[in-house]
């Protein structure tokens, strides 16, 4: 067996006297798609930020491709783990172009000297990576909107951007933070075909979601998190059928759970501090 | 070991008129993150108010301070209040949602235009205009060291005060709502609290403490000049800094700590007074980089 | 309809600004007012360059209405036949960099004959280059530091830095050792310690007097400083207290000056504390002066000389208020010296830019007698008025000890 | 610009006025632009002033000569005509232009009314006196708040959109004649009123030439010329900043072209230089800076040490280019040093450290620390530049043109402001550049974007303290004399607010607002003590109706498309803050 491109062995996060997160452990192998689940509050947002470095997991390790993950978020990115965010966190007075550009930043070479002359070196680097940002965004569905601020674009277009610019940073890992959020069901089946491409490009997924049945329908693996432990883990029919997940989410059948989950997710906050 | 006494009551003493003025930047900033720079000159318009009260006073009333004093407390600190609350109306409050550093340049130019509106209107107050002797005489002397009678009242003053004012937050509807206003305003007010009517609560709390704290500077040290309001200042904003600001108690104890690092880094570092206030500074950076939320600040989470 | 009232409001508001402004510069209807003297042959300006907003605008607006007061009397008396003089003040902001701007303002201006000012040392070195380059006279009333006349070896190897800089004011190596001399040798007072606001006038005055305290056998027992806007000086005082001085001397002006005073005798450290000209005023006093505190200051007591006390009357009948401040007087003198320069200049002709060099030895050549004693120039532009009395606080007024010349 | 096409749906609808005033917009327009060429046309002053007769003998003698009208009755006069033309011809936004027109002219009657009031001393000067009668200024301001009511009841609508394309050739003349048309304005300001001494209203003068200004400008872009006129010169960038360089080279051939206005010009550079520097750390990267001058202070003292000036603590004397860099590089040391602690510290709080390294810079300063700057007494004595023999500030001839004194300075620090200009732009579209705005944007969004934040806000912090150390060392020298007063907190103030009164992010924006904070108190010295008091008024108008800067960045000004800031349109604020000047 090959090593796994992104794992996470016995991870704790432990904030004053609350312990968010209790030995978790994730496997992910390369070309796949992995989906984390779990109610509110159950670590799950934690988890990414433990992953991606923005947190010092208290205990455990992250290992990428078998080296164990700097701890310091943008190091963890130039290593090759891509992220987007619950709440879609955009540089909202840069365009759209200048968005991606900023994801090709731990690409690009120019210091401080070739950026204060503007060298031919500068210009092809400048170049080449408007050419590559440009081919990300016509590849999320993004043509022709360069130059629009990305605050002016609709919700759905600002997901897609996030993950345009996440995908920049030639992640070998892209992490999923709810990428269906409030889109309505035609936007939904659109990202589920968009992160089935990504996957084509070589890129393995993490995804957190609510949407249980998006999930099951995309997932090769899910991890159910629950009050910050890991309930489940194994394919979707397997997670599926467990009772164990059912009575996590309340004891009812899934399609009520998922009903439940939209109702809550308006207030679904408080899990980022 | 007598003059290491006399300078921490020294101390204490300027420590306790910087926490009176810190406590406005405290409040204002925990509510509505702006570092407000006028607040400052609040508490120096509140001392030509306390003067102007006195002056306007019947000579019979002049002559008894039992009478005299209350009222000038009254007028400074009314006058504070009105100018506080004007600033807080026509100044801030339009820029609510403008770009961050917008209201932080009108704060610097409400200071700007109420030390030179003073400075030009104000009967004399080209240089410093003495303050009326209606306060205590004498000094408290406890051994060796020798603390004048205004000093005790302004540490009495400003601890007492500090503390109603903490109960208050704590304890009161009104503090409540200013407290949940605080940590998250969209919040609140789908809670029912009217955000602005917290924000001017909180500027008016700040300016009866300024309005204090002017009073108070005037009777203890015998004049006032337009220069007060931006030097305290200074120091009070350090204080809250350092006390981690939105705290209140941080903001006391940061401000007496500023007064002793004052007193005593003059009397034992080298270079003496010439660089006490270097040192005050010095304290705040490392403060700051050890522990960037301040003394008694609420650590920042990262959001993601 | 909110933003209407928000602009009303601002109109008004300015509208009361600009009325604020100027209120106070009335003119009844009527054409030329030149008096009864003959200007037909136009105006000429003398420049002032002062701080005239800010904190340090008291002594500069002093300097510019004394200025005002030694014109308007000149024009009264026509001092200078044929011309009417006026005053431009420009403010520096006690800022060098903003009293270049004015003194550039005043040197393009052909009309400009002299210039009163600085009050700051520090910003006269931006101003006196500029002067000198167009040949104006710049007579200061308030500077005090001696490197602007005679370089930075004053003592030992003394050199003219500018030809058309003079001041009226005496400089820091002569008021400072002359105070040591009757604090160690008249009072007696044997250990001495200073305070200073760390600005130009008050350092070179402590440095200047603690050299001498040392020649005379005194003992500096401790040095510090205050901040430029302290007010509670609790902390020097608790320290210096504990070094037993017999006096304090104070290097700086008297709006920190009276609350010190006044600090030191509440916190039980009573010793005089005496200071340079720059404390030497009645709001000293007004501000916690206490009996005994001591100042030096140039030139005979005023009421031994009656060009003070005319000048004192005159200023309060023009300006309905003593706000001459410390410099008024030098200001007044300043200005007489240009103006007297002028008058001989203009006596062997009409005014032109020719005539500057005339100009620049006149002011040299001035003598006369003004508010502050004799206005002489020595061979540096310094004034050759080297008397300086001691004044002490007795019975809340200022009142003259002893007068006489420093000799060494 | 294509903001108005894409909007997020909370965006806030235009502001629409149309009130009871509806039916009488063109009746309004039309008697308001009558009375302002009545007011032309009236006396203004119903007797001389003490004085000399106000400017352009508005007073009764006048109507020897009724029709040779000249200075700001020529601009009422025009104003009047225009507005009679916007409210009868087809002209874009119809409303905002009569308006702006209006406020022109109620500006210029006021300040004028104003100040013969003031100078005459009492109403009388601009009613009736003596059975005389000069009710100029009064026509003048009833004709003006008539115009701007008139524009309330046309309707405000959006600034007009002017889609003509220009092919190369026509786009460079129109860019030429318009930068010309600048220069002509800026020297037209400079001198409006006379220099040196010897015109008594000065300041009248200018403040009604800045409503005459303000209001045509207004005008101007309200029409969307002044829109247009910009994306224009941004699809020929090269070329317009040549041009606009041509322009600042030929301000010394021009009326201004004198040694006040040179002199003064230099210091404007000299700040806009250093709020350029500032503008990378608190515009780019979004990090406050309470104590930005000190970095210029250290960069002078360092060029003064080495100047040969007599109380130099070194006894070396290094050419100005070596100099020059050395204070660079010493103030980006110190740069990076101060900015060090933005590894932990975040926001506010780092604007407390960089206050607290200000105070500490002055204070040091203050007490001579390690002998190299003299304390209190300041260095003076600094030699000025010269290069081949010529002195820079002395006056210098080509030809048989005489240049005033300080010439040479002036054309160094347009080269010195150029240069940072340069700097800044290069920056600000690189790498670099992008990683400090995504800092200020979102800074854990630019961490997972692989940005080390920590190293970037160093870099900002030592590349803004480069650029004030190296304007510190012509400053040095152009004053002669270095003296910790220089460079106190209120200096820091000033430089930030620049910043921020031109715009956030923005180039012309710092130029802009450095030029303004110091040509104000220049040409308000009429004022004299009440000029911080304007200057602090200036800056709470200026913000409250222009909160994102007078010139906002692109990306800023697009924000601002969006979002109706506090409740007032965007265009008021050309008009607004003159009269809280007067």
């Amino acid at each position: 067996m090959s090593t796994p491109v992104l794992e996470a062995r016995d991870v704790s996060m432990v904030f004053g006297g609350l312990k968010a997160l209790k030995g978790v452990t994730l496997t992910l192998d390369e070309g796949k798609i992995v989906g984390l689940i779990g109610p509110n509050g159950a670590g799950k947002t934690t988890f990414f930020n433990c992953l991606t470095g923005l947190y010092q997991p208290t205990t455990g390790q992250v290992l990428l491709k078998g080296k164990e993950l700097p701890g310091d978020p943008a190091h963890v990115t130039k290593a090759g783990v891509a992220r987007t965010f619950q709440n879609i966190r955009l540089f909202p007075s840069m365009t759209v172009l200048e968005n991606v550009l900023v994801g090709r930043h731990s690409r690009m070479k120019q210091g401080p000297l070739a950026s204060l002359f503007h060298g031919p070196a500068y210009q092809r680097g400048e170049r080449a990576a408007r050419e590559r940002s440009r081919e990300l965004l016509a590849f999320v569905g993004l043509n022709n909107l360069d130059d629009e601020l990305s605050r002016n674009l609709p919700y759905g277009d600002q997901r897609r951007l996030e993950i345009a610019r996440a995908l920049a940073t030639d992640p070998a890992v892209l992490l999923l933070d709810e990428p269906t959020a409030g889109m309505n069901p035609q936007e939904t089946e659109a990202t589920q075909q968009l992160i089935f491409r990504i996957r084509e490009t070589g890129v393995s997924v993490v995804v957190i979601e609510h949407d249980i049945k998006f999930i099951f329908g995309l997932c090769d693996s899910v991890s159910v998190l629950v009050q910050g432990e890991l309930l489940v883990e194994g394919s979707p029919e397997t997670v599926r059928a467990d009772p164990r997940v059912v009575e996590a989410y309340l004891g009812k059948p899934p399609e009520e759970v998922q009903h439940d989950v939209e109702a809550a997710a308006a207030s679904a906050e408080e899990e980022q501090a | 070991m007598s003059v290491l006494l006399q300078q921490l009551a020294n101390g204490v003493v300027q420590g306790a008129l910087i926490a009176l003025i810190a406590l406005g930047y405290t409040m204002v900033y925990g509510i509505i993150q702006l570092i407000n720079f006028a607040h400052g000159e609040v508490f120096m318009v509140s001392s030509y108010g306390g003067l102007a009260t006195f002056t306007l006073l019947p000579d019979d009333l002049k002559k008894s301070p039992a009478v005299a004093l209350p009222l000038m407390f009254v007028g400074g600190i009314v006058i504070a209040v009105i100018v506080a609350v004007i600033m807080e109306r026509f100044a801030y409050r339009p820029l609510r949602n403008a770009p961050r550093l917008a209201p932080l340049i009108t704060a610097l130019g409400v200071s700007v235009f109420l030390q030179e509106a003073v400075r030009v209107w104000y009967p004399n107050a080209k240089s410093n205009l003495p303050y009326p002797k209606v306060f205590p005489e004498g000094s408290l002397t406890l051994g060796t060291i020798n603390v004048p009678w205004t000093g005790v009242l302004l540490v009495v003053l400003s601890v007492g005060l500090s503390v109603i004012l903490q109960t208050y937050v704590n304890k009161s509807r009104m503090g409540r709502a200013m407290r949940a206003t605080a940590q998250d305003p969209d919040t609140a007010k789908l809670m029912g609290v009217n955000p602005d009517r917290v924000i001017v609560l909180t500027f008016v709390f700040g300016a009866v403490l300024a309005g204090v704290a002017g009073i108070m500077f005037g009777g203890y040290l015998n004049n006032i000049n337009i220069d007060m309001g931006f030097q305290n200042g200074i120091f009070a904003f350090t204080a809250a800094v350092l006390g981690g600001v939105g705290s209140i108690r941080g903001a006391v104890i940061g401000a007496f700590i500023i007064g002793l690092i004052k007193t005593l880094a003059g009397q034992y570092m080298p270079g003496g007074t010439q660089y006490d206030y270097v040192w005050i500074f010095v304290v705040l950076i490392l403060v700051l980089v050890f522990r960037p939320q301040g003394l008694f600040g609420e650590p920042e989470r990262v959001r993601a | 309809m909110r933003k209407h009232s928000v602009k009303s409001a601002a109109i008004v508001g300015a509208a009361l600004l600009v009325l604020a402004a100027c209120g106070s510069n009335k003119d009844e209807a009527g054409g030329n007012n030149g008096g009864s003297c003959d200007t037909s042959k136009g105006t000429l300006t003398v420049g002032v360059v002062a701080p005239l907003s800010g904190n340090l605008s008291a002594l500069g607006i002093g300097i510019k209405q004394s200025a005002e007061l030694a014109v308007e009397e000149a024009n009264k008396k026509c001092t200078v036949k044929g011309y009417k003089l006026t005053v431009s003040a420009q403010d520096d902001e006690a800022n060098p960099a903003k009293g270049a701007q004015a003194a550039t303002k005043l040197s393009t201006d052909p009309n400009v004959v002299g210039v009163v000012g600085t009050l700051n040392s520090s910003v006269a070195q931006t101003v006196q280059p500029i002067l000198r380059d167009k040949k104006i006279p710049q007579v200061s009333p308030a500077n005090t530091n001696p490197t602007l006349t005679r370089g930075n070896d004053f003592l030992t190897a003394p050199k003219r830095q500018f030809d058309n800089y003079f001041r009226v004011c005496t400089t820091d190596d002569l008021q400072g050792p002359y105070a040591a001399n009757y604090l160690v040798e008249k009072a007696g007072k044997k250990n001495i310690a200073i305070i200073t606001d760390g600005k130009t006038y008050g350092e070179g005055l402590a440095a200047e007097l603690s050299k001498q305290v040392a020649k005379k056998g005194g003992k500096i027992v401790g040095s510090e400083k205050v901040g430029e806007k302290d007010t509670d000086f609790s902390g020097v005082i608790s320290k210096i207290k504990a070094l037993n001085p017999e006096a304090v001397y104070y290097g700086g002006e008297y709006p920190v000056a009276g609350p010190l005073s006044k600090q030191m005798a509440s916190a039980g450290l009573n010793v005089p504390l005496m200071g340079g000209d720059g404390i030497f005023d009645p709001k000293f006093i007004e501000l916690g002066g206490k009996e005994g505190d001591l100042a030096t200051s140039v030139g005979a007591p005023t009421e031994s000389l009656a060009t003070a006390k005319a000048f004192v009357d005159a200023y309060k009948a023009k300006f309905g208020k003593e706000d001459y401040a410390a410099y008024g007087a030098f200001s007044y003198d300043a200005a007489n010296a240009i103006i007297g320069a002028l008058a001989a200049t203009l006596s062997s002709g009409d005014w032109s830019d020719a005539k500057r060099d005339d100009m620049l030895t006149n002011v040299g050549k001035y003598s006369g007698s003004g508010a502050t004693g004799e206005v002489k120039f020595d061979q540096y532009g310094d004034s050759t008025n080297k008397v300086l009395t001691v004044y002490q606080v007795t019975s809340g007024k200022w009142k003259d000890v002893q007068t006489g010349t420093f000799s060494g | 610009m294509s903001t108005s096409t894409v909007s997020t749906p909370a965006a806030a609808p235009p502001v629409e006025q149309r009130s009871a005033l509806a039916p009488l917009g063109k009746p309004f327009a039309a008697v308001g632009g009558v009375l302002g060429i009545v007011a032309a046309l009236l006396p203004w002053v119903t007797f001389g002033l003490k004085d000399g007769n106000w400017p352009d003998k508005s007073t009764l003698q006048f109507f020897d000569a009724p029709f040779a009208v000249t200075g700001f009755r020529w601009h009422v006069l025009l104003l009047g005509v225009l507005i009679l033309v916007a409210a009868f011809a087809p002209v874009p936004s119809k409303g905002r232009v009569v308006r702006a027109l209006g406020w022109g002219l109620a500006v210029v009657s006021f300040i004028n009314g104003a100040y013969i009031t003031v100078k005459g001393g009492g109403l009388g000067a601009i009613t009736a006196l003596d059975g005389d009668v000069a009710f100029g200024s009064i026509v003048g301001l009833v004709g003006g708040v008539l115009a701007i009511l008139a524009g309330y009841g046309i309707g405000i609508e959006l600034p007009g959109q002017w889609k003509v394309k220009l092919s190369t050739p026509v786009a460079y003349l129109v860019l030429l004649v318009s930068f010309a048309a600048v220069l002509y304005a800026v020297a037209a300001m400079l001198t409006t009123g006379g220099v040196g001494t010897s015109n008594p209203y000065a300041g009248a003068i200018f403040l009604s030439f800045l409503g005459f200004a303000g209001g045509v400008l207004a005008a101007l872009s309200g029409v969307g010329f002044i829109r247009w006129l910009s994306v224009l010169s941004e699809e020929h960038r090269v070329f317009s900043v040549i041009v606009l360089a041509a322009c600042a080279l030929l301000l010394p051939f021009t009326e201004a072209g004198n040694e006040y206005w040179m002199t003064v010009a230099a210091n404007i550079g000299i700040y806009a230089a250093t709020a350029i520097g500032l503008n990378i750390v608190v515009g780019l990267a979004g990090l406050l800076d309470l104590g930005y001058v000190a970095f210029m202070g250290i960069g002078a003292l360092v060029a003064a040490n080495f100047s040969g000036a007599a109380t130099a603590h070194f006894g070396i004397t290094l050419p100005f280019p070596v100099a020059a860099v050395i204070a660079g590089v010493v103030a980006g040391i110190f740069g990076a040093i101060v900015g060090s602690p933005t590894l932990r510290v975040r926001g506010d709080y780092l604007a407390i450290v960089t206050l607290a390294f200000g105070e500490i810079f002055t204070r040091s300063a203050q007490n001579d620390i390690g002998g190299i700057t003299n304390g209190s007494n300041a260095i003076p004595g600094i030699p000025p530049l010269s290069l081949f023999g010529a002195e820079f500030n002395k006056s210098f001839s080509i030809g048989a043109v005489k240049l005033p004194a300080g010439v040479l300075y002036y054309i160094l620090i347009v080269l010195l402001v150029a240069a940072t200009m340069a700097v800044f732009a290069n920056l600000k579209f690189s790498r670099i550049g992008r990683a400090w705005i995504a800092i200020r944007e979102d800074e854990d969004a630019a961490r997972a974007m692989g940005i080390q934040t920590g190293k970037k806000k160093i870099l900002a912090f030592l590349i803004g303290a480069t650029l004030a150390g190296l304007a510190g060392a012509v400053f040095a020298h152009k004053n002669g004399t270095v003296s910790y007063e220089s460079f106190k907190f209120m200096e820091s103030v000033t430089l930030l607010a620049a910043v921020i009164l031109g715009g956030m992010g923005s180039i012309p924006g710092a130029v802009l607002g450095a030029a303004l904070l110091f040509v104000l108190p220049e040409k308000l010295r009429e004022f004299e003590e009440y000029r911080l008091m304007i200057f602090g008024l200036a800056l709470i108008v200026i913000m409250r109706f222009r909160p994102q800067g007078l010139i906002p960045d692109r990306h800023r000004r697009a924000e601002l498309a969006d979002e109706d800031v506090g409740g007032v349109p965007v265009d008021e604020v050309h008009e607004v803050p003159k009269e809280a000047k007067a």
